[in-house]
């Protein structure tokens, strides 16, 4: 990821008002890592497998916080369980950040399946998303998103493509 | 003209814990919410809904007063639950329409009313009440009017309906409704504490159970 | 020892604000029959225990937070452990309550039944107040110098299978549970959770 | 419809509980709906659409009624704004359908074939189609049950033998 997409998801995170993250250190995310561990105005809770990343924003929210997720491809799928019985079940809000690989235009063969995957998942989990592939675009989408995912409680989740991932 | 917040601050006053109110989405709610009434009634109940969702209620607990806070462009959705109204003719049932001519949620917001409702031309509500069978139906535009419909309204056999002609726009509401959200409950949080309310005054068991 | 008579113990010692986060099934049952309260957050789903209990814990490190597990829910997302430990943290009890069996699928064994040693892998994880205990004297002990003191205290209590015949039922779903809860926090902490205000468009 | 089905149908009805039901007849359910006027023990509110039918069905739930909205296919699409909208998707209401423009249908209804499940699906109405007579009452009774557990409108479509 390159630092002005960095940036960009830092500042979304900010004005939508973002104050937990959680997520799997991912090479897809490794600059925003840094960033968001480094940064006071968020809470910050590695985990080591994306699973226990819903269950832990999903106490963050029930007591006061506004938590975001960051989950590669590969661990969407691994979160399906919790995301199910958990944020579905319940009614809980979670902003799901997703650097989307296998993307048409990510050339990298072991990427291909989450294209098969990834977007009908959401739809099968009944998430909402948005694809935002221009980096000027992903502070509103992820401001968007958030707003949405509060007030519907049920998640909602950002795809990043593109040159928003490069 | 009346104002909507003025007469639902009377008719709150004129309402027992022994009554239940269905309030429609739109600025209705928000202004009920405000007597502390929320959590007891049935609020925010989506487009065209209210009356035939006060009907239903109505029906199912008879001995129990039910009072629908319509509004026009709501009822004018499903006009035609007036008729099922009157066919039913349910005696604990009382629709009060606040009529204020147009469709406020859909305007522009900012103290402005939105485009016109049919209540703004020819269309007499009370008149269709009539017709479909309410026979005690009519139309009141003071508070004084108002008070004395809404009593007679509650100590009598309904069904019955008033509608009040009220301001185009709510004063304490110029807000774009965009932002009118805020404390109160969402539809889900408040079907669970208005079960839960008739589960206590009823003693019946309406939500089965939580399993697990 | 019966886990009943553990939660009778535990409940005993608890004060009206401890937050308690409990397992579904007869976890969640025993426990809200003993302490009904709306400090409880019951029935949270299959190895997602630890995990909503942790980003509690994270959030109000003001409050106690206790996490009432099951061997087979724990072992299903171990690593929680591991996630835990390196939060550092100061408000935590984690009870297993180790029966060796998923009992709610019909009583096959767990891994605890084998050779895994639940208190061990806590403390190779980074939990360095592990423990097992297996009779109610000891659990007692042990659960009360973890409320007397600050810190992330784990405590393995082997307990027997079955549950007791005749709990209350639970009467509220996730969703009017998560009402609840919230509620409560925003009235304890002065928060506030559900319905803010939406201005961002 | 012959009377027999129409008779297991509004038997299922009861044995499931239902104590209160809302609708607009289809003429392939005519039996159905005459017989449950003539029961007093399923109370039958006439609506003027369909919309308006869920939201009387709706306000029988909180009244402490286990409801039953029974309509044509033509008037799910009716209701989809109601049924979509009842207090956000969550209260129990059991939707109860003659299957028409299923294959087998010898009119001319083969539109709704394309619409009905689809639209169901998208609207995230959990439903069972019942083709055969024998098992009517089980569908209905299974439906009624999860309705009331997942609060949310649960669909009964009959069709094939059950319904011809």
């Amino acid at each position: 990821m390159e630092s002005q997409a960095v940036d960009a998801v830092l500042q979304g995170l900010k004005q939508s008002g973002v104050d937990f993250i959680s997520l799997l250190p991912d090479s897809d995310f490794s600059g925003l890592q840094k960033k968001v561990t480094g940064d006071p105005s968020f809470s910050y809770c590695a985990v080591s497998n994306e699973a226990i990343g819903v269950g832990v924003c999903a106490g963050a929210w029930l007591s006061g916080k506004r938590p975001a997720l960051l989950v590669p491809t590969s661990g969407l799928l691994v979160a399906a369980w919790p995301l199910t019985s958990l944020c579905m079940a319940w009614g809980l809000p979670l902003l799901l950040l997703i650097p989307f690989r296998g993307d048409i235009g990510d050339a990298f063969w072991l990427m291909g399946p989450y294209k098969d995957t990834t977007e009908p998942l959401l739809g099968v989990l009944h998430i909402p998303h948005v694809v935002v592939s221009k980096t000027e675009e992903v502070t509103k989408a992820i401001v968007d998103a958030q707003g949405s995912t509060i007030s519907w409680q049920r998640p909602v989740a950002v795809l990043l493509t593109g040159e928003t991932i490069k | 003209m009346v104002n909507r917040a003025d007469l639902i601050s009377i008719f709150g006053e004129m309402v027992n814990d022994e009554m239940l109110v269905v309030t429609p989405i739109g600025s209705t709610t928000p202004l009920w919410e405000r007597t502390g009434r929320g959590p007891t009634s049935l609020t925010s109940v989506s487009l065209g809904m209210c009356t035939p969702t006060a009907l239903g209620l109505a029906l199912a607990l008879p001995h129990r007063k039910v009072i629908a806070l319509d509004s026009d462009g709501n009822l004018i959705l499903n006009l035609c639950s007036l008729g099922t109204v009157g066919n039913e003719r349910p005696k604990n049932l009382t629709i009060i329409v606040f009529d204020n001519g147009n469709y406020l949620s859909g305007g522009p917001g900012k103290g402005k009313p939105g485009m016109p409702t049919a209540t703004a031309g020819n269309m007499d509500l009370a008149a269709v009440g009539r017709g479909c069978g309410i026979e005690k139906a009519s139309i009141v535009r003071t508070e004084a009017e108002f008070k004395v419909a809404a009593e007679k309204a509650l100590k009598e056999d309904g069904p019955s309906m008033i509608v009040a002609k009220i301001d185009p726009v709510d004063v304490r509401q110029t807000k774009n409704f965009r932002e009118d959200r805020g404390p109160g409950q969402d539809t889900r949080e408040n079907k669970y504490s208005f079960a839960r309310h008739i589960e206590r005054l009823e003693n019946i068991k309406i939500l089965k159970r939580g399993g697990g | 020892m019966k886990r009943f008579d553990c939660f009778k113990s535990l409940a005993a010692m608890l004060g009206p604000d401890d937050i308690v986060v409990a397992n579904v099934g007869p976890i969640s049952r025993e426990w809200n029959a003993l302490r009904p309260s709306e400090a409880n957050l019951l029935q949270v789903n299959l190895g997602l225990c630890a995990a909503v209990g942790l980003g509690i814990a994270i959030t109000l490190p003001h409050r106690r937070v206790v996490i009432l597990d099951g061997d087979g829910n724990l072992l299903l997302n171990l690593a929680s452990l591991a996630d835990m430990a390196n939060q550092g943290l100061k408000n935590v009890l984690h009870i297993v309550l180790d029966n060796e069996t998923y009992e709610g699928g019909g009583g096959l064994p767990s891994a605890t039944a084998g050779k895994a040693d639940l208190a061990l892998i806590a403390k190779g994880a980074g939990i360095e107040n592990a423990r097992v205990v297996t009779v109610l004297d000891d659990f007692a002990q042990a659960a009360g110098d973890a409320l007397r003191s600050s810190g992330h205290r784990f405590i393995v209590a082997k307990v027997d299978k079955g549950t007791v015949e005749k709990l209350p039922t639970l009467t509220l779903d996730g969703k009017e549970g998560k009402y609840r809860f919230a509620r409560y926090i925003e009235r304890t902490e002065g928060k506030q959770i559900l319905r803010p205000r939406y201005t961002h468009i | 419809m012959e009377i027999e089905k129409a008779r297991i149908v509004v038997d299922g009805l009861k044995e499931a509980g239902i104590n209160f039901t809302v609708g607009l007849p289809d003429s392939q359910f005519h039996e159905v709906y005459e017989q449950i006027l003539q029961d007093p023990s399923l109370k039958y509110v006439g609506a003027g659409n369909e919309a308006e039918g869920a939201s009387i069905a709706m306000g029988a739930w909180f009244g402490g009624k286990k409801p039953a909205l029974i309509i044509a296919t033509s008037g799910l699409l009716v209701a989809t704004f109601s049924l979509a909208r009842l207090h956000l998707k969550e209260v129990p209401l059991l939707v109860l359908i003659p299957y028409r423009g299923d294959l087998g249908d010898p009119r001319w209804m083969g539109i709704y074939k394309q619409f009905v499940e689809p639209m169901l699906n998208s609207m995230d109405i959990p439903y069972k189609i019942v083709s055969r007579k024998d098992e009517i009452k089980q569908t209905i009774a299974d439906c009624q049950i999860c309705a009331e557990a997942w609060l949310k409108p649960v669909a009964v479509l009959v069709t094939g033998e059950a319904l011809w």
